[in-house]
């Protein structure tokens, strides 16, 4: 009698195609029509060769720091595939697959990694926001974007993206606590891929699961194996479903893994051992994708060979699109500060070619273009 | 015209602002059914309803991170700050991401909140309930400042802060929330962001404050025999040098006062450009009547931090005696 | 095959004497002796009788703002009672029974709410930390104390109180993570009093319980009746254990009431409704405590007035001893900003009767004391 | 002595002193195997193992608020924050903790903690990588707050930083982590806190600056053909202002130069005090070459942001011809 119990709970983990390849007809039959399942490989292709001709742009110094997306790309694409196209995603910066078959051009991404503040200048009728280089501070965003469609009526969602490493930072707690205590339709997808940096995930969560985060909100969690495209897509659109009826929010913990370095300015091997990344190289959710498209005979080695030079094309053109975009005028730094310029910033903005701003309005003129970007 | 404390227009203004757009929504700690510790939402959730009065978690940068979403899908969220002090837990998202977001997005989101905000010392409260901030987020770029001084001020300066389409912090002078009555129009007026207010005019001595400080700056006045222009800087950011110039250009000799410890607080920078500005025209050193550069003690010795008007009376006959 | 169970968690609660003066021997029996039992009631009956002299002492002008304590005393005073003098208790504001047990001398608290830092001056020897004004940022610290604890080999503990409310807060996520994943030997007790100044627990946590926010961490968490001390006493003994022996946290939800007002600067009137209170009001910790000692005859209305007459005195004379403490003097907030006082410092406090700070270092008699506190 | 880089005198000043001390601990992200992600602590975790030199969780207020718990208990954390664009999330353990527990608590409990921080731009980095808040903490009575711009300073104002029984910032301009090397000693020596350092003599113009922007004033001062006393802050707070006083009643004339926004930064503190001490010498008004009042740009744009040489140039060129 005194000793009671007062929660009783489990959490579910869901995986459909495995690294095996074995899929389970039952959950993943008709999940995806088949047309859409060569869509999304096609997809993957072109963003791995994005990926690799990111982290050769970096290397040969005509982009700054860069952080692959390798071997993750499966858990954003599924999970924008389960979206609508005016669903929020609100990501991180492993996202390049979802954000792309969410309707961002190609190009915008690399422009910002150029060090250029217009590939964040997201378009019209894309529903997405900009890099989130502050770690874990964007789900409150998301919770915020979500709540903004609660009160007008709108069934739009928003669905957000984070690593292990985010969920220890308190904005996540918060972001998580407002989306539960205030009903809003947001799907929270972490994006386990083992490290954050060189720190591990068990230094991040020393629970079994990183799912059971969500129990402490009493919100519906679930794991997921994040390099099964199936697994994903379910899971998402349960989510879905959850925050557009009843407005409740979701976490999904996807159990993914970072094949490269954290970022081109990082070197994994000083931490991490060859042998844990060759495993994982097995586990890639291209190989299995594949695998399971020549099964169904959706795919075969021509067809592999056609997008990969599809790939290559579509990606030097972007490249070249990005390198192409006239650099940015010093002056560029004031024009947004505000809607309207204040003087000061306007004097400082006119003088800025001298040294004492703020005194000599005169030298409008001297605000040349960068000739070194 | 009504006969209004500053509590009453700020609830006023948001009231009107209210039932103009509903896309503001109203999101804090206790200001709902409570109307916010200070009732400056006092009757608000009545009136419009859970949905747009929102008692939100106690999370300030919950606050603030959701309410920056609210902004980017256009609505026109106004958070509050329960006080100044807890400021803190939200400033990593009034500074990394309210702040920077219509310029790291190129105008693609711009956040058009209003952080509303007690601020400041003189009502015995505990720490952290009696700070001043402000030079901290003025030194923020992307942000507007505001601080009144009245109530006329509060109302028509708020109704400006919500209609801006960038975010502004609205600090509250909790010190004269109820000291004084003022008459503030009933119909919605603006007094315009980043525009100084000469409070009184005078020829010996440029005396700049704002926020609860302006009161005693006048206390001061009244005491003096000299000739002294009270500016009242309204707005913290931009600041309304215009104003202060003129000001200094007839008098030479300055007197800056506020709350905030000295060091880098906001009096250093308008004397630096005082001094950048009207080099040849000071007569004097200027004088700066501040908080100490220590942590705002506990109440038994407030009054000792604050700058009272003894305080600014010896700073003036010290300015014009120079 | 596909869907697994990868958690499957439950919660207890503990209760031993409840409401209706119920006692379960199987717990209870031998867990506090009967001596203890006494002195722990009759410290109850001391802390309430402060609890309303500070409340007086506010109403007429002679302190500032005041939190009361009432109703939840035997919440931090159970759990003070089951830890070590030496194991840190790192409190919000709400902890007076607690903390007076723990060894902090009971004009401390007065002395802090009159405004005066010196009430922070905690005593060598004395493990607690000043009044936590900033809700929720404490429990940070006690992991620290915990943490220096462990890293010098002591079996010291850290034990943080904090309000329903506060686990909202980011710091409380950072401090529980850090606390799990670093093995850190902290008790967290969650007093959820139902009031978050005037916003009900469920806009904090909508989940069925508190006490699962510890489930995020994979930490062991319970959820206890804070108005029995019996089971206070039980669960922190418990979680002390844990912590010692395993170096392992304990979240503990304890589900208390508060019968005030929030501070003496609150209405509670304004939103909440008094059949809750009165509801409460029976469930208060004192009655059925004393009820027990009496079924026991540990207790009767003879000891009932001696120790009443008792508090009375010992109450008086701590606010005599807060109210005969010399004013501060006007310097004294510069000399404890830094080990030694820079020199721009030195010359501020010197000058602090003029105008000019920092001009006219001669004037340093000028600095006169506080008439008016 | 040995010739070493910036890192490397800090690499070696901490191995020296967590060698002499075993109440120092070093916390933070990627501190342990990774050595940092600039390697300023590289080799320690495998010298001093992982209970002293630890990998936290991603979480900087609680890097911090368990560095303040560790401090009260009596050691001597050391954290790092990874960026000073990360900060943020650990301002209010910083500003209404660390700065204040000595102070609330009456002595009772003291915060002996070293944050070491990498700051300012110009290395090519992402958004919150380059920039610079010290008066953001210089306005936070309480807070000491150290930046060195040279490998010998670093070693000796990183000692004193540990060793001082009160809550220090240290800053480390990244663009000048490997830029050059310098003589060190081997042996453990402090470079005591608060005192400025004369970079080079002269008569003309007094040139004030600290961190990475000392190289680019030496940079100008080469480029020009006056006599310029430069001053290297090396501790912004508290600040040296009786080596600025002496240089400035020689020169009568002073630029300050950082990367840090104009409007409120520790240029305005400066040129405030030189202006209230030094008022009759003063030949011409205090310039401040600075980072604009903008949000530090992405990198393609950041030399126009950075105060380069050829800005302070031009500044010490008006300066002199006023
Ligand atoms: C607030 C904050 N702290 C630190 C950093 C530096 N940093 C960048 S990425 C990263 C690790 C992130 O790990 P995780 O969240 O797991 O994402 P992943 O990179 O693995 O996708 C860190 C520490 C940051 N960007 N923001
Ligand atoms: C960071 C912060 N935000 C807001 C406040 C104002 N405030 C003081 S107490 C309180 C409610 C605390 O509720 P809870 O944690 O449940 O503790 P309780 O007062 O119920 O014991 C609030 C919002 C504060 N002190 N600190
Ligand atoms: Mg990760
Ligand atoms: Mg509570």
């Amino acid at each position: 009698m005194p000793i009671t119990t007062v929660l009783d709970t489990k959490i579910r983990r869901i995986s459909i195609l495995n690294e095996h390849g074995d899929f389970d007809a039952e959950l993943g039959e008709g999940l995806i029509p088949d047309d859409d399942q060569v869509r999304l490989y096609e997809h993957l292709v072109v963003c791995r060769q994005y990926d690799e001709v990111a982290f050769k742009l970096q290397r040969s110094g005509r982009m700054g720091t860069y952080p692959q997306n390798k071997g993750q790309e499966a858990t954003s694409l599924g999970a924008a595939y389960a979206l609508r196209r005016d669903d929020w995603m609100v990501t991180c910066y492993r996202e390049n697959a979802g954000l792309f078959w969410h309707g961002l051009p190609m190009e915008h991404i690399l422009l910002s990694w150029m060090g250029d503040e217009r590939g964040n200048r997201i378009p019209e009728g894309v529903y997405c926001t900009p890099l989130a280089v502050p770690i874990g501070t964007q789900m409150l965003h998301a919770a915020g974007l979500a709540w903004a469609a609660k009160y007008r009526g709108e069934d739009r969602i928003a669905c957000t993206f984070f690593g292990d490493g985010a969920t220890s930072e308190g904005d996540f707690h918060e972001a998580a606590n407002f989306s539960a205590n205030l009903d809003l339709p947001v799907i929270f997808v972490c994006q386990n891929n083992s490290w954050a940096i060189s720190v591990p995930t068990k230094i991040q969560c020393s629970a079994p699961t990183l799912a059971q985060r969500g129990i402490a909100y009493g919100m519906e969690c679930v794991q997921v194996d994040g390099n099964d495209i199936f697994a994903m897509v379910k899971a998402t659109a349960e989510a879905a479903d959850r925050a557009r009826r009843e407005s409740r929010p979701t976490f999904i913990e996807a159990v993914t893994y970072r094949l490269g370095d954290h970022t081109t300015a990082d070197d994994a091997r000083r931490y991490r051992d060859q042998d844990e990344v060759d495993a994982w190289m097995k586990r890639d959710p291209m190989i299995r994708f594949r695998r399971h498209l020549e099964d169904r005979r959706l795919w075969d080695s021509q067809k592999q060979a056609d997008i990969q030079k599809r790939a290559e094309k579509e990606v030097a053109a972007v490249v070249k699109r990005a390198e192409e975009i006239a650099a940015p005028h010093a002056r560029d730094m004031f024009d947004h500060m505000f809607a309207e310029l204040p003087e000061e910033l306007r004097v400082q903005r006119d003088t800025m070619r001298t040294s004492s701003i703020g005194q000599d309005p005169a030298q409008i003129e001297d605000a040349v273009e960068v000739t070194n970007p | 015209m009504s006969n209004l404390t500053l509590v009453q227009a700020i609830n006023l203004a948001l009231a009107q602002e209210m039932e103009a757009d509903d896309r503001i929504i109203l999101l804090g700690e206790d200001i709902g059914l409570n109307g916010g510790v200070f009732r400056v939402t006092e009757g608000l959730q009545k009136r419009f309803g859970p949905e747009r009065v929102v008692d939100s978690p106690l999370a300030e940068s919950g606050i603030i991170g959701t309410s920056i979403g609210l902004a980017m899908a256009g609505l026109r969220p106004i958070p509050e700050i329960q006080f100044e002090g807890f400021m803190g837990p939200a400033y990593d998202q009034i500074c990394s991401h309210a702040a920077r977001m219509r310029t790291r997005s190129r105008g693609a989101f711009t956040i058009p909140m209003t952080i509303r905000v007690p601020v400041g010392g003189g009502i015995h409260a505990p720490e952290l309930h009696s700070d001043s901030p402000e030079a901290i987020y003025a030194h923020t770029p992307g942000l507007k400042i505001v601080m009144p001084s009245s109530p006329y001020d509060a109302k028509g300066l708020l109704i400006s802060a919500i209609r801006d389409p960038d975010p502004v912090i609205f600090f509250e002078p909790k010190r004269i929330y109820r000291a004084f009555r003022e008459e503030v129009p009933e119909d919605e007026f603006t007094v315009p962001i980043g525009k100084a207010r000469v409070v009184t005019e005078g020829d010996e001595i440029t005396l700049i404050s704002w926020g609860a400080t302006v009161v005693q700056c006048m206390n001061a006045i009244e005491k003096s025999h000299r000739s002294i222009e009270l500016i009242d800087l309204r707005t913290i950011y931009p600041i309304d040098m215009p104003a202060i110039v003129s000001s200094v250009k007839k008098t030479g000799r300055v007197v800056i006062v506020h709350e905030a410890s000295k060091t880098c607080g906001l009096g250093a920078e308008i004397a630096a450009r005082i001094t950048e500005q009207c080099f040849l025209h000071l007569e004097a050193p200027i004088q700066r009547v501040t908080g100490y550069d220590t942590i705002m003690p506990y109440y038994k010795l407030e009054l000792e931090y604050l700058p009272e008007s003894n305080r600014i009376g010896t700073a003036l006959e010290e300015v014009a005696a120079y």
